[in-house]
C-alpha cells in the first residue's frame, strides 16, 4: 500500500492546484463551513458529552465489560486502549447500540443510549467507523457519504416520489455537503468511483467521511490506522486532529501507540473489561498498571508491536 | 456480449438526461406501435395472439419492476410475491364482479388505487412480523405467505376458489367507431395502458431510487448493520420496500384481472412466484431496464417458440443455471443512480469537458456488471452480526 | 335444475352455526331449500371442531410423528447444507424425489408389478425393502454430490453472490423435475406396495401400525447416526468447523471442498431413506413433482427447529407433522398447509432463529 | 373406556354398512342381468361418422380449432380429446378428397390466464369455423365471452360445470351431461340403490369437485351428514380418515379426480374403513385402479359418458393411431368434431352458418343423440355407473 502520499490531507482536487492562495483559503473556508456547520469549539468545550456509567456487559458467562465508568468531554480526542480482548470494541458497540449493556448506563448529553434504537443513536449524535472496513460496495464514494447525510434528512416517500421542493433542496444540499466532506478527508477526486475500487487507505477515509456526514457530536474511530504504513499513519493523525479542530469530539480505539499518543488529549485504558487507567497521555504511559497490562513491558515496547 | 453490453451501458451513461429522454421516446413509441406492426419474424402468431403476448410480457415487466424494488434494491428475497399480484387481482374481482358477495361494481379506475392500497397494507402486514428476520428466514416465510394467500382464496368460500369471478370491470373507453378500447381479445388498448403504466412506474421508481429511500434500500442490501449504524431506519425502509413492491404487484394484478376479465385461484402458486424471480434475476436484479428485458424474455420466448412446450421448463431451469454460472449479475448488471443531482456533482468535479470520463470510467467497471468484490464472509454467507468485533 | 348460474347465495342465507364445531350438524345447513345448487356453502368454510380434535388426538399424534419423521429426514439435508454453505438447497426436494424413484425402480427391477399387494414371506419383503432403501440412498447421495459438483461448485469458484446460489438451486430443481417428467411421464407411477400397514397395538384407543413404528424408529435411528457422525467423527468435526468459520477451518487444515461434498452426500443419503419411508406411506408418491410440497414443508420444519441445527430439524419435522394433523382436525382438511405456514410465521415472530436456535456449530459448543 | 366401547360399536355399524352396501351392489348387478360387458352399448347403427358420405366439398384451408391444454397441467385429458378430434378429422379427410379440413391446435395450458392468447389467435384466424373445447370449466369461463362475441361455435367435450350454459352465450354447446345431471343421479343412486342414510361427501378444491359435491349434497339432503375437503395433490389423508371414522357413514362420495381418490381409498381401506366408495367421472380412469393398489375393488364410478368398449371401430382406430386405448371423453370429442365436420361437408363456409348448423343439429353420435336446447345443453344425457371389479373398471348400469 503505497498510497500514503496521495492520501495525505492536502488538497487533492485537481482543480484546486490551479487556484491562487486567496481563492484557496476561501474554498477551504467553504469546505469547513459545509463540513462542520455552526460548530463553535469554544462553547462548552471540556464539559461531559458522553457519560459511561458503571457499564457492565456479559455474554453468557463471559464478562466483556465490568463496571466501567468514564467520560468523553466535548471537543477532546479520547483514546481508548488496552490489550486485545480488553473490551474496547465492545465499548464502541455499546455506544452505538450494537450490544445492549447488562447493567449500567451510557448517556449522551444526559440522554440514555442504552435502550435507544441504533439509528436513533446516530441521530442523537454518535457515529462510528469499523475495524474491518464496511462500505456500501455497490455505491460510489460520494453516494456512501450521502447515505450518511440522510441521517439528518426528513424527505418522506411521497416527497421523494413526486420530487417535492424539500426533497430537491435536501438532495442538493446532501451532494454539496458530501463533496465537501470528501474533500475534507482528501479523496474528492475519487468521488465517482465505486467505494470498493478505492485504495485501502482511501476506504478508511471514506468511512470517516460517511460517519462525519451524519453530523455526529461524537465520532468513534475503531482502529483507523490498522494496516497503514507509517506515512499513512501520519496523514491519518493529521486528519483526526483536523476533525477535532473542526469542532468534533473523537473517541479513538487504536493499537498503534504512536498514533494514540500523538493525537489523544486523554486516554482510558481497559484490561480484561475493567478500566485500569484514565488520564493524560503522559500520565497513562507511566502508569504501572498499564505497563503491567501490556505484557509486563513498557508502553514504548507496546508501541513497537504491530497489532 | 459482455463487452457489447458494457459499451452500450457506457454510451448510455455518458448521455445527459435530456439526451437519454430523446433516445427513449422513440423506443417507447416503437414499443407502442409494435403490436400494430406485427412484424413477421417477431410475431407469436398463429400460436398465440401477438398483442396479447406483448400485453402479458408487459404485465410481467410491471411485476418485475415491483419485485425488483424488494429483491434488487432492498435485497429482500421475496419468494411469495405472487401473493401481492393475487391480492390485487382479487380486490379487482371483489369490487366489480357480479359473482362477488360485495355486490358492487366500481369502475376499474376507482378500483386501481383501492387495489394498490389493499396490497400495500397486506405488504405491511406481511412485513411487520417478518422483516426483522434475516435473509433466508424471510425467503421461506414469504414463500409461505404466497401459499397462504393462494390457499385462502381456495378455502374461503366468498373468494370462490376454483370457480372464480367472471365479468370483472375493464377501463371504459370507446374508439370513435363505438368499439371498446379495452377488451379481452383486442388488447391494443390494454397493451398501451400497460406500457404507459410501466413508463410512469419507472419514473416514480427512478425518483425513489435517487433519493434517501433508494439509498437506504441499497445500503440495507449491501450491509444492514452498517446501514443502521449510519442512521438508516432499516426496518422502516424494509417495510416501505415491501409496501411499494406490493403496490406495484397489486397494480399489475388489477391490470391482469381487467384484461382476462376472470380470476380464479389458478396461477398464483409458488412456481409462478419463482417465474417472477427468474424474470428479475435473468435481466439483472437491481437494474430497472434489465428486469424489463428479463420479464420480456421469460414471457415472450415460450409464446414465440412453441415448438416443444414439453421442454419449456427444462430449458428454463437450464437457462437459470447457465446464467448464474457465467453471468450471475444477470444480462444487464446492477447499477443504480442514487443521487438526484449526482450528474451535476460529478460533472462539476471533473469539469464540463471531462463529463464523459468519470461516468465512462466507472461505467465500464460497473456496466460490465461486475458486482463488487465479494468479501470472504459474504461468500460464506454469514453476515457479521456485531458492529466491529 | 342449475338455477344459480354462479349467482352467490345471499348473505342472510349462509348459515354458520353459532355453536362452534357443531356447524356441520346444523340441520338448517343441510336443508336443500337453503342451498343454491352451485355455490351452495353446504358447510361453513372453516370449522372449529374441538370435538374432533380431542377425539382424534392420539391418532393424530401417532400419525403426525410418523409422517413428521419423513419431514425430519429431509429437513436434516436442508439443515446440513445450510449449516455449511448458508444455502437453501432448493433442489433438495428433487434429490428426495429421486430417492423415491430409486425405491420405485428397484421394486420394478425386483419384479413387483403395480396394482395388488404381493404375497411374500415377511423376510423377503424386508430384504427387498432394505435393498430398495440402499438403492435410494445411493441414487440420492450420488445425485446430491453431482448437483454440488456441477451446479454449486463452479459458483463457489467464481465467488458468486448468494442470490446466484439460490437461483441456481431453483434452476436445478426445475431441471431435475423436468428430467424425471420427460423420462417417466407426468402421471404418478403405478402403486407398488410391499408392506401394507397393520395395527400392532393401541395407545389410548388409537391404533399404531407396524409401518408407523418402523418409520418413526428407523428415522430416529438415522438421526442418531447423523448426529453422532457430525459430533463424534473426524469428518463430522470438519463439517462443524466449516460451519463455524470456513476460513479458519481451511487454515487449520480442513479440506473445505471435501467437507462440502460429504455434507451433500450425507444429506442425500438421508433423503434417500426418507424416499423409502415416503413411498411406503404414500405408495402413489412416485411422481415427478411429488417432492416439491414435501420439500417446502421439510424446509419449513428445518427453519421451525432452527436451521443449521440437526436437533432442530428433527424437532421441527415432528412438530410440523403433528401440528398439521391437529390443524386438520380442528379447522378442516383443507387448512393443513395454512396451519403449517402460519405456525412457521408465529414461531419465527417469537423465536427469530427457530425453536432451538441456529447454527450447526454453535449448538454443539 | 367409554371411548373404546364406542369405537367397537362403530366398527359394528361400519360392518353392517358394508354388508348392506354389498347387498345393494349385488342387487344392482342382478338387475342388469348378466356380465358387465352386456351393459355397454354397442355402436348405434345410425351413428353419424366423420367420413360422412364422401361427397363433402369445401374451400382449401378450411379449419376447425382445438382450444385446450396440450402440454400444460392435466395435459392427459386434453390429449385424449385432441387425439380423438384429430382422428375424426383424418378419417373425414381420407373419405372426402374434395374437402380437406385442418385441425388447428391452440394450447391453452389449461388455466384461465394462459387461455386467452391462444384462443384469441383462433378467433382471429378467419379459416377457423368452429372450435372443439375448451376442456376445463375455468378456462371456458375466461374465454367464453370472447368466443361468443366472435360468433364462433364452441362445443366442449368435457367441461361439466352447469353454470357455463347460464351466461347467455349463444355459441356454447356442451357435448355431454353437466354436473347438474350427474350429481342428482349419483345422489339418487346412493340413497335408493345403496340405501345409505348417512353419507360422507368429500370434495377436492376444483371447480368440478365443488360443483358436483354441491349437487350430490343437495340431492342427498340430510343424508349428507359429513363433509370434508381435500386439496389438489394431497397425498396424506389421516385427518379426513379420522373424520370419516367418527362419522361412520354408510357410503362415501368423493367429488374430484383420481389422483387424490387413489391414495384416499387406499388409506381409508388401510385404516379399516370398508364403507362403499362412490366417485364421479373424474375418478373413472385406469390410473385410479392401478394407483389404489388393490384397494379400489368395489368402488362405484359414475360418468355422463357412455361406455366406449362397445364402439369397437372407434376404439380400434384410436388405438391404432395413438398406441393407447381411448380415454375418458375421447368418444365425446370424436362425436362433436364429427358434428362440425358434417356442417363443413354440407358446404357451410362461414362461422354463422356453422353455428346455425350446430344449433339445429339433431343426429345420433357414438355416445348419444345430439340435440341441444337454446342455451346449449343436450336434451338427452345418459349417466352410467361403472364399478371396479377384479382391478378392472366394468360397466354397472345406466343410472340417469
Amino acid at each position: 500500500m503505497t498510497s500514503g502520499d496521495t492520501t495525505s490531507g492536502e488538497g487533492l482536487l485537481e482543480s484546486l492546484e490551479h487556484m491562487g492562495a486567496a481563492e484557496r483559503a476561501e474554498h477551504d473556508a467553504e469546505v469547513s463551513a459545509a463540513v462542520a456547520p455552526g460548530r463553535e469549539i469554544a462553547v462548552g468545550q471540556g464539559e461531559t458529552l458522553l457519560a459511561v456509567d458503571a457499564l457492565t456487559v456479559r455474554f453468557g458467562g463471559l464478562t466483556a465489560l465490568d463496571d466501567v465508568t468514564f467520560d468523553v468531554r466535548r471537543g477532546e480526542i479520547l483514546g481508548l486502549i488496552g490489550p486485545n480482548g480488553a473490551g474496547k470494541t465492545t465499548c464502541f458497540n455499546i455506544m452505538t447500540g450494537v450490544y445492549r449493556p447488562t447493567s449500567g448506563d451510557i448517556r449522551l448529553e444526559g440522554r440514555s443510549l442504552a435502550r435507544m434504537k441504533r439509528y436513533r443513536i446516530i441521530q442523537a449524535g454518535v457515529a462510528r467507523t469499523f475495524q474491518n472496513i464496511r462500505l456500501f460496495g455497490a455505491m460510489t464514494a460520494l453516494e456512501n457519504v450521502v447515505v450518511g447525510t440522510d441521517a439528518r434528512h426528513r424527505t418522506s416517500i411521497p416527497g421523494a416520489l413526486l420530487r417535492l421542493p424539500r426533497h430537491r433542496r435536501e438532495e442538493r444540499e446532501a451532494v454539496e455537503k458530501a463533496m465537501a466532506l470528501l474533500e475534507f478527508v482528501g479523496i474528492a477526486h475519487r468521488a465517482a468511483d465505486p467505494a470498493t475500487a478505492l485504495p485501502y487507505g482511501d476506504q478508511r477515509r471514506l468511512e470517516i467521511a460517511r460517519a462525519l456526514a451524519t453530523e455526529p457530536k461524537l465520532l468513534c474511530l475503531d482502529e483507523p490506522a490498522a494496516g497503514f504504513s507509517a506515512a499513512e499513519k501520519d496523514a491519518l493523525s493529521e486528519l483526526i486532529l483536523k476533525i477535532r479542530d473542526d469542532g468534533y469530539t473523537v473517541a479513538l480505539v487504536e493499537h498503534d501507540m504512536r498514533v494514540v499518543l500523538g493525537v489523544t488529549d486523554r486516554i482510558v485504558v481497559l484490561d480484561f473489561g475493567r478500566k485500569i487507567a484514565d488520564g493524560l497521555p503522559d500520565e497513562v504511559r507511566r502508569d504501572p498498571a498499564v505497563v503491567a497490562a501490556y505484557l509486563g513491558g513498557t508502553v514504548e515496547d507496546a508501541e513497537d508491536q504491530e497489532p | 456480449m459482455r463487452h457489447r453490453m458494457s459499451q452500450i451501458s457506457a454510451f448510455w451513461n455518458a448521455r445527459s438526461r435530456v439526451q437519454q429522454w430523446g433516445l427513449l421516446v422513440p423506443v417507447v413509441v416503437f414499443l407502442l406501435w409494435l403490436p400494430v406492426l406485427n412484424p413477421p419474424l417477431i410475431t407469436t402468431e398463429p400460436a398465440t395472439d401477438f398483442p396479447i403476448a406483448l400485453f402479458n410480457a408487459a404485465v410481467l415487466a410491471l411485476i418485475a419492476i415491483g419485485l425488483n424494488v424488494v429483491i434488487g434494491q432492498a435485497g429482500l428475497l421475496d419468494l411469495g410475491y405472487v401473493g401481492f399480484f393475487a391480492i390485487g387481482a382479487y380486490t379487482t374481482a371483489l369490487l366489480s364482479s357480479p359473482d362477488s358477495l360485495l355486490g358492487v361494481r366500481y369502475p376499474w379506475l376507482v378500483i386501481v388505487p383501492i387495489a394498490m392500497l389493499v396490497t400495500m397494507i397486506s405488504g405491511v402486514i406481511l412485513g411487520t412480523p417478518t422483516l426483522r428476520l434475516r435473509g433466508d428466514y424471510l425467503a421461506i416465510v414469504t414463500l409461505g405467505f404466497g401459499e397462504i394467500v393462494r390457499l385462502l382464496a381456495d378455502n374461503i368460500d366468498p373468494l370462490r376458489g376454483n370457480r372464480g369471478f367472471q365479468n370483472i370491470a375493464r377501463p371504459e373507453a370507446t374508439y370513435p367507431d363505438g368499439s371498446p378500447v379495452f377488451s379481452q381479445t383486442d388488447v391494443l388498448g390494454f397493451y398501451w395502458l400497460a406500457v404507459c403504466l410501466i413508463v410512469i412506474v419507472l419514473m416514480l421508481m427512478g425518483n425513489l431510487e435517487r433519493s434517501r429511500v433508494g439509498r437506504a434500500w441499497i445500503a440495507v442490501r449491501e450491509d444492514e448493520d452498517v446501514a443502521e449504524l449510519t442512521g438508516v431506519p432499516t426496518y422502516r425502509f424494509k417495510i416501505w420496500a415491501f409496501a411499494i413492491g406490493a403496490a406495484v404487484g397489486g397494480l399489475s394484478g388489477a391490470l391482469f384481472a381487467a384484461q382476462v376479465g376472470y380470476v380464479n385461484n389458478q396461477r398464483f402458486d409458488v412456481a409462478t412466484s419463482i417465474l417472477y424471480l427468474a424474470a428479475v434475476v435473468l435481466g439483472g436484479s437491481g437494474n430497472k431496464v434489465g428486469v424489463i428485458v428479463g420479464a420480456f424474455l421469460v414471457s415472450y420466448i415460450p409464446d414465440r417458440f412453441q415448438f416443444e412446450p414439453q421442454y419449456r421448463f427444462l430449458v428454463f431451469g437450464l437457462a437459470l443455471m447457465v446464467l448464474m454460472a457465467f453471468r450471475p449479475q444477470g444480462l444487464l448488471g446492477m447499477r443504480q443512480h442514487l443521487l438526484t443531482y449526482g450528474r451535476q456533482a460529478y460533472r462539476r468535479l471533473f469539469g464540463a469537458g471531462a463529463a464523459v470520463a468519470p461516468t465512462g470510467m466507472t461505467a465500464s467497471t460497473r456496466a460490465a456488471g461486475d458486482l463488487p468484490e465479494v468479501k470472504p464472509d459474504d461468500h460464506a454467507g454469514t453476515s457479521p452480526r456485531g458492529g466491529g468485533e | 335444475m342449475p338455477a344459480g348460474g354462479g349467482r352467490p347465495t345471499p348473505p342472510q342465507e349462509r348459515v354458520i352455526s353459532p355453536v362452534l364445531g357443531l356447524a356441520v350438524l346444523d340441520p338448517a345447513v343441510l336443508d336443500p331449500a337453503v342451498l343454491a345448487p352451485l355455490v351452495a356453502p353446504s358447510e361453513p368454510w372453516i370449522n372449529f371442531d374441538v370435538g374432533l380434535l380431542v377425539d382424534r388426538f392420539w391418532a393424530n399424534t401417532i400419525n403426525g410423528l410418523a409422517y413428521g419423521s419423513i419431514y425430519a429426514l429431509v429437513a436434516l439435508g436442508y439443515t446440513l447444507v445450510y449449516g455449511v454453505l448458508q444455502l437453501i438447497n432448493f433442489a433438495h426436494s428433487e434429490i428426495f424425489i429421486l430417492g423415491v424413484f430409486g425405491v420405485y425402480l428397484t421394486f420394478l427391477a425386483l419384479g413387483f408389478e403395480p396394482g395388488a399387494i404381493p404375497d411374500l414371506p415377511l423376510g423377503f419383503i424386508i430384504v427387498d425393502l432394505i435393498l430398495a432403501g440402499l438403492v435410494a440412498m445411493v441414487v440420492s447421495g450420488l445425485a446430491a454430490v453431482l448437483l454440488e459438483r456441477t451446479a454449486y461448485r463452479p459458483l463457489r469458484r467464481r465467488r458468486a453472490p448468494r442470490l446466484a446460489f439460490l437461483i441456481t438451486a431453483i434452476g436445478a430443481s426445475f431441471v431435475l423435475q423436468q428430467l424425471i417428467r420427460i423420462w417417466r411421464g407426468s402421471n404418478p407411477e403405478g402403486t407398488i406396495r410391499l408392506l401394507p400397514p397393520t395395527p400392532v397395538f393401541e395407545i389410548f384407543g388409537a391404533p399404531v401400525t407396524n409401518l408407523q413404528i418402523l418409520i418413526f424408529v428407523a428415522s430416529l435411528a438415522m438421526f442418531v447416526v447423523a448426529d453422532t457422525f457430525v459430533n463424534r467423527t473426524r469428518l463430522g468435526r470438519g463439517i462443524r468447523a466449516v460451519a463455524q468459520d470456513p476460513d479458519t477451518a481451511t487454515l487449520m487444515g480442513v479440506n473445505r471442498e471435501r467437507v462440502i461434498t460429504i455434507t451433500f452426500l450425507v444429506g442425500g443419503l438421508l433423503a434417500g431413506v426418507a424416499g423409502l419411508f415416503y413411498l411406503m406411506t404414500i405408495p402413489q408418491g412416485a411422481v415427478y413433482n411429488g417432492g416439491f410440497l414435501l420439500g417446502i414443508k421439510a424446509f419449513t420444519a428445518a427453519v421451525l427447529g432452527g436451521i443449521g441445527n440437526l436437533r432442530g430439524a428433527l424437532l421441527g419435522g415432528l412438530i410440523l407433522g403433528v401440528a398439521e394433523n391437529y390443524g386438520q382436525s380442528l379447522f378442516g382438511g383443507d387448512w393443513r398447509d395454512v396451519v403449517a405456514f402460519v405456525l412457521l410465521v408465529v414461531v419465527l415472530m417469537f423465536r427469530p432463529t427457530g425453536i432451538l436456535g441456529e447454527s450447526l456449530a454453535r449448538s454443539r459448543a | 373406556m367409554i371411548r373404546r366401547r364406542l369405537a367397537a360399536a362403530g366398527a359394528l355399524v361400519a360392518a353392517a354398512a358394508l354388508v348392506l352396501s354389498g347387498c345393494a351392489n349385488q342387487g344392482g348387478g342382478e338387475q342388469q342381468g348378466g356380465g358387465p360387458q352386456a351393459a355397454a352399448p354397442s355402436q348405434p347403427t345410425d351413428a353419424v361418422l366423420p367420413a360422412g358420405n364422401g361427397q363433402g366439398r369445401c374451400a382449401p384451408g378450411t379449419s376447425i380449432g382445438y382450444a385446450g391444454t396440450i402440454a400444460g397441467q392435466n395435459a392427459a385429458l386434453g390429449i385424449a380429446i385432441v387425439n380423438a378430434a384429430q382422428l375424426a378429422v383424418d378419417q373425414h379427410n381420407q373419405a372426402n378428397p374434395n374437402c380437406q379440413v385442418t385441425l388447428v391446435r391452440a394450447d391453452t395450458g389449461g388455466t384461465p390466464d394462459t387461455a386467452v392468447g391462444p384462443t384469441t389467435a383462433l378467433i382471429n384466424n378467419p379459416q377457423v369455423l368452429g372450435i372443439v373445447g375448451l376442456p376445463f370449466s375455468g378456462e371456458s369461463r375466461a374465454v367464453g365471452p370472447a368466443l361468443n362475441a366472435a360468433g364462433l361455435v364452441n362445443i366442449t367435450p368435457s367441461a361439466t360445470n352447469p353454470g357455463l350454459t347460464q351466461n347467455g352465450w349463444t355459441n356454447f354447446f356442451r357435448g355431454l351431461g353437466n354436473d347438474a345431471v350427474q350429481g342428482p343421479a349419483i345422489g339418487r343412486y346412493i340413497q335408493e340403490r345403496l340405501g345409505a342414510q348417512n353419507v360422507c361427501v368429500i370434495k377436492d378444491d376444483s371447480d368440478y369437485g365443488i360443483g358436483l359435491a354441491g349437487q350430490v349434497t343437495q340431492t342427498l339432503g340430510p343424508a349428507a351428514s359429513c363433509q370434508a375437503d381435500v386439496k389438489t395433490n394431497q397425498r396424506e389423508f389421516s385427518a379426513i380418515i379420522g373424520q370419516v371414522q367418527q362419522a361412520q357413514p354408510q357410503a362415501i362420495f368423493y367429488s374430484g379426480y383420481y389422483q387424490e381418490a387413489a391414495p384416499l381409498i387406499q388409506q381409508l381401506r388401510d385404516a379399516g374403513v370398508q364403507t362403499t366408495f362412490v366417485g364421479p367421472d373424474g375418478v373413472k380412469d385406469e390410473q385410479y385402479v392401478v394407483n389404489a393398489a388393490g384397494s379400489a375393488d368395489g368402488t362405484l364410478l359414475s360418468c355422463p359418458c357412455v361406455p366406449q368398449e362397445g364402439f369397437t371401430d372407434f376404439t380400434n382406430a384410436y388405438q391404432q393411431a395413438f398406441g393407447v386405448p381411448p380415454q375418458t371423453y375421447s368418444a365425446e370429442s370424436y362425436d362433436v368434431t364429427t358434428i362440425l365436420l358434417q356442417g363443413i361437408d354440407q358446404g357451410i363456409a362461414d362461422r354463422a352458418g356453422l353455428l346455425n348448423h350446430v344449433r339445429n343439429y339433431n343426429g345420433q353420435g357414438l355416445t348419444k343423440r345430439f340435440q341441444w336446447s337454446p342455451n346449449g345443453e343436450l336434451a338427452n344425457t345418459p349417466v352410467w355407473m361403472y364399478r371396479v371389479q377384479g382391478n378392472q373398471i366394468v360397466t354397472d348400469s345406466q343410472i340417469g
